[in-house]
């Protein structure tokens, strides 16, 4: 395999990037948007799709980068940096990363409204409080030439702007089998389907989506029927991997942060980072960022590689980054002290991401127990 | 009568009191910070019998019952307050009141101030009459208490107060504030600082309340743009208690209690159930090694701990002070619920994620528990006690 | 329940044994043992015996001092924290109360044979890596009037010093069963019974027994048939209590012996404790130990006062001494730096010590299982 | 021929001579530190073999496949190099030569020696002639290794050489020592030290073995008493390499050398197999949520960690130093394994604690570990250097 290295054209993209972020989307930004009730900055999302962000994985063919999934990780980790929201994972990744496994010819025209930025994708996919796929008991049953859908998917990221859902549903099987679940693609305004917005503590798009015998046509099936999820666990995998590559710039969004104010602060006459406690701590989650990004950067090599044996390099990618990223926050916010408590101070902003992105699409017990799985044990 | 015949049949007479004295809506009622008592001018009870209750305590100083009669309280010993404590648990009756008066301002008036003081703020304390609230720390001291810039100029018949301080919790509500002050700038840090006592109706004192990452707070900056103070209050009761300039004793005499009181918060948190059984109403929750052998961990951990609290309790109540061992309580205890908190996020998953999801108030209260370990003095600060004071390990 | 302070009896003891150990017991005695392969200094234990120690928990009637366990919790402490090596857990206290439970005329004969220190007792109980008394395999099968000893006792505390050995044997029942367990008291020179001692790294006397069908009378089986493990369970209780104080003591003197030598050593030309890094962890392992000192003290309150249910007090006790205790030796070993790396320096004698006794009826993860089932879950 | 063609066909010549130049009993056999072939004047073979294999690569300067042909290495570039080390590792063949002298020494020399220097003292460590040993610590001076009180006093034609060392690895196996010495005892700490040469035979060196809590260990203690070590062993060959009183530049450079080889100890420990394998052996050790929770916790920073190797590795390769950032290998690879340890330790229960029990040498193994985060500069040292050089947190 390549190595773990930044290439040139990696570490320009990401030059290019942090640039970009740190100039058009500071945490300022996020605290706008919050205030505003706005979930995402719209022109924003433009200005990324016009970068080429938003088709990073979409093939030429459809007008796409076709950067790869280790720069889509670049990209959601500058993000990740500055807290900048978007449905960049939802839709230019999960979604693009299964309609382009997809191969049909609705699937490209949908790729090229995805990469051109007109197009928003949400993934419908867990209904429980823990990530578990295989548990979907969202009933799509046959009616007709189509099908009707019924049931409650929670935690729908980007559920309230997407402009199309894909939802996993069980056309066969019970519960914890992969088999007879089945990929609908369909527009989120359809009759019957009900979006509940959820306040988040990340001041993100979550929703509850309530499926009221939603109709589907035969044509929305994307993939196969009862074999959806080999499908779907493309784009999931490419989402997990892009959320850790996202918890690791968290991470190290509030490090940097944190490492900043330990230079510039002063307690008992003296600057606090000289305090030799604080010190080895603040120099042990270095160790720990640095370690991570080496997986971080390993799931996107093998993603790009070997994406049909990607399981264990993304499971560690996450399982790593939602570890380092809470000890980054919980020392973020301890290290400030009292200023870091109060929401006038960033600092918290970085430890409510962290939460709901050590949640989304598996936390670190899902993870860990895939790598062991994967490992033997 | 032997001791021990003298406090059970206290403890029978003190039991009768409360069921006559306490209404029986009260009795077994959920007690929430909402339902707190705690008085001042601009206290509204939020029905009758909270105020039927507070005032058959005071008429017999059963709001501060280990102080002296002759202050409001009921003169009672170590070992009858208690039992005191023990029969309200047991009998599930609210505190009749709470404040800071009560916690902080007392023990500091009877142990650093004049027979005056004491008659003069007392009383309205333990009558629920007057609401005090502690003005310690100020914008960019943080943990360094010491580090006093809110000066207070001597102009002959009163003080100049001028400066802010932060952190000042329920500030916008009390009546009157004790605080921190510089009184010689040239002396060296510890050595120029009084203890204020400061009318908050003064003009030129004005609060704004902070926002915390978890939500609205008690917390509150308070502003003094040249504040006047007199230097007394009447006679033999100056504003400032103990001598000018001596006041962080009296500082450092308090904070050993704040951080008792805030440490203890870990105990009793999840209504008597183990944290493993609120975990076990999570399906599968307990099934994750990960959530299992940490809630195990947790578990044990907190069951120690509050036999800790027991032992040092009983330490305090028999005399042998605990001294600055009561800063590991205080470590200990706010870490601690910080872990809990964060493995009751986790297994909520995303449900625990929303500001009002299915489990109530979950995420403000584990943001909230961040700011455990650094108010009344960070974790930091607790190792650096103990590492220093009690390991007596040398200065670096 | 009584307070959890010390009484002025208790600190009497405490301090007298304190003493006494400083004295005739410090850690180059163990040293000494070691190097000249004594498992235990005989002399010592005489002296012990004659202090009543070896009576603590017997009955006043058989000549003990019946003190009871939460002060036979403070001698195994002080024990510790010199690493004072004798039979006191096996014999004094798991053995005592198992005899004192039996209640019958031979077993009070024996109790103060011990109280006099002229008898010593081993429990030989796990057959396994860890600790699954239920798991008792070996096998005791009726032979005329008295019962054959077949099977193999692994790991048994004392078993190459005693005169006598309680042994639980499964005369009914399956593995796992408590029932079916039956309790023999025997000499330990019986026919067919092999000692093959182990050279265990804390240097005391361990040994693996064979019973290559030992003959044992029906007068043998002390309590009832079938039911052992009734009775044992009492005494092995006892003993879980005192290896959690023995290990609190391991701890503090570790501990001790750390702190110490943070004041004593100079390095880049400061003493060593004057670094906050290391005085942060100095001062949170002895936060550690003073939690884990309360459980202690609870534990032999417990078993005093409602021996019937000290199952949670007891696991609560151990669970966290051998936590407590493995922190303070790791840390002990690396704040000493290169000379705790030494075998001429006595910090690693600890690090064994806790090592063992932490294993020894069972380890962190099997007490902490027994608290959360005592904690419904 | 483009380069990637070119190392594809060193690639295949590389792997014809490794199996035409190593006996066969020598490939796949399991590597032990007791099958290493060490060199040196008191060395002995285990077998003809060892022998056959370590000339044919001294032939063909393969002990040293990077140092220059003209002092005794292969001069091979980086890229090929690897390449070699990968294809001995592909075909299980042994490495024909190591020591100190080629891990260490070489690497100062080559970049701090004279010509003659590296003539003299290069070629016979290539050659298995010299066994080299060094002389760093010192009793006292723990992790503070600028503390050096050997000193060597200039007596015009030599030195003459008077001190301890610790912790000196072989060195009673070794012939020669490279030392650091006090060569100015007025100057600053780090401004007074050489960098010297000294022959282990000369009169007046001493050495004696060290017991670890491990048992047996490699380390001795090495005396020099009234040593004289001649200012020049030659033309343009003094004793002391680079300038005198500059030693602490090379020992710096040499420390960060070490860091990265004792850091990568934790990788490949277990044969190929992950952890919660071998643990799996052990009947129901997996069972226990606590220990699987740990198993999988070490699985995942295990995996994570061999990837952070690797990339620094390559980072190395590509000409870009990783500098001080390689005390975070030795940092966490040291902790890492001692983490894994433990792990073992417990779930091989009662049998693990035996010196020679069912587990072989697991026991002195798991105490060795514990030497690991302190040998070659503790975990402390290795935080402060993160924090200070890679962090540029502010002196205390």
């Amino acid at each position: 395999m390549t190595s773990l290295l930044e290439t040139e054209d990696e570490t320009m993209l990401r030059d290019a990037a942090r640039g970009f972020l740190a100039d058009a989307a500071p945490v300022a930004n996020l605290r706008a948007n919050r205030d505003q009730g706005r979930p995402f900055d719209t022109g924003l999302w433009r200005e990324m799709a016009q970068m080429g962000w938003a088709g990073v994985l979409v093939p030429e063919a459809q007008g796409g980068a076709d950067m790869g999934h280790r720069a889509a990780g670049i990209l959601a980790e500058e993000m990740g940096r500055t807290l900048a929201a978007s449905p960049f994972i939802s839709s230019a990744v999960m979604a693009a990363t299964t309609l382009r496994a997809a191969a049909s010819q609705q699937a490209e025209q949908a790729l090229t409204a995805i990469t051109e930025g007109r197009l928003i994708y949400a993934v419908a996919l867990d209904e429980g409080r823990k990530h578990a796929p295989l548990n979907t008991a969202l009933v799509a049953q046959k009616a007709g030439n189509g099908f009707r859908l019924t049931g409650t998917k929670a935690f729908v990221a980007d559920g309230g702007s997407a402009q199309r859902v894909l939802v996993l549903a069980r056309t066969a099987g019970s519960a914890g089998e992969a088999a007879g679940l089945t990929l609908f693609d369909i527009p989120a305004d359809r009759a019957g389907l009900h979006k509940m917005a959820r306040a988040t503590v990340d001041s993100r798009d979550h929703a509850q989506m309530v499926f009221d015998g939603v109709e589907a046509t035969g044509d929305e099936v994307l993939g196969t029927l009862d074999d959806g999820w080999a499908l779907l666990a493309r784009g999931v995998q490419a989402g997990q991997a892009a959320v850790a590559a996202e918890l690791l710039g968290v991470a190290g969004g509030a490090y940097g942060m944190t490492v900043g104010y330990l230079k510039e602060r002063k307690q008992f006459d003296r600057t606090i980072g000289s305090f030799q406690a604080l010190q080895h701590r603040a120099a042990h989650l270095w160790a720990e960022i640095e370690v991570t990004a080496s997986a971080i950067a390993n799931a996107g090599r093998v993603l790009d590689a070997t994406p049909t044996q990607a399981g264990l390099a993304v499971s560690l990618a996450k399982a790593r980054a939602a570890q380092t990223v809470d000890l980054a926050v919980r020392e973020g916010v301890q290290m400030h002290g009292g200023i870091g408590m109060t929401d006038a101070y960033d600092i918290g902003f970085y430890m409510k991401r962290a939460r709901v992105g050590s949640e989304w699409l598996g936390d670190y017990g899902y993870h860990a127990a895939q790598v062991a799985a994967a490992r033997g044990f | 009568m032997p001791e021990t015949a003298a406090l059970d049949a206290f403890r029978t007479e003190i039991a009768v009191w409360i069921l006559s004295a306490c209404p029986a809506p009260l009795l077994g009622r959920p007690m929430g910070e909402d339902r707190i008592v705690w008085g001042g001018r601009k206290w509204q009870f939020q029905d009758d019998d909270q105020k039927t209750w507070m005032q058959a305590a005071i008429a017999r100083g059963m709001t501060a019952p280990r102080w002296p009669v002759e202050y409001g309280g009921a003169g009672l010993s170590r070992a009858e307050e208690k039992i005191y404590r023990e029969e309200l648990e047991r009998l599930q009756a609210p505190p009749p009141l709470e404040s800071f008066g009560l916690w902080m301002l007392g023990p500091a008036l009877l142990e650093f101030g004049t027979h005056a003081q004491k008659l003069a703020h007392l009383l309205p304390v333990t009558r629920g009459e007057i609401r005090w609230c502690q003005g310690y720390s100020e914008p960019g001291a943080g943990s360094d208490l010491a580090n006093v810039q809110t000066r207070a100029e001597d102009m002959g018949d009163h003080w100049l107060v001028n400066g802010q301080k932060i952190w000042t919790s329920y500030a916008d509500r009390a009546d009157w504030i004790f605080a921190l002050v510089r009184t010689d700038r040239d002396a060296p840090k510890h050595k120029g600082i009084s203890f204020m006592l400061i009318d908050m109706n003064s003009p030129g004192v004005t609060t704004r309340p902070i926002q915390l990452i978890s939500g609205k707070s008690p917390f509150c900056e308070t502003f003094f743009d040249n504040v006047k103070v007199p230097k007394s209050y009447g006679e033999d009761n100056p504003s400032v208690v103990g001598q000018v300039n001596r006041g962080w004793d009296i500082a450092k005499y308090l904070l050993t209690h704040e951080r008792e009181m805030i440490g203890g918060g870990a105990r009793g948190l999840l209504g008597g159930r183990s944290l493993g059984q609120v975990l076990g109403d999570l399906d599968g929750a307990m099934d994750d090694p990960v959530t299992r052998a940490e809630a195990m961990r947790i578990e044990v951990n907190a069951l120690a701990f509050a036999m800790t609290m027991e032992r040092y309790k009983d330490q305090a109540e028999a005399g042998r002070g605990v001294g600055n061992a009561s800063a590991m309580l205080k470590y200990y205890g706010t870490e601690l619920n910080k872990e809990r908190y964060e493995l009751l996020m986790s297994a909520a998953g995303s449900e625990a994620v929303e500001w009002d999801g299915p489990h109530g108030s979950l995420a403000p209260e584990w943001l909230r528990t961040k700011a455990n370990s650094i108010e009344g003095g960070t974790s930091e600060v607790m190792l650096d006690i103990i590492a220093k004071r009690v390991l007596e390990l040398p200065n670096s």
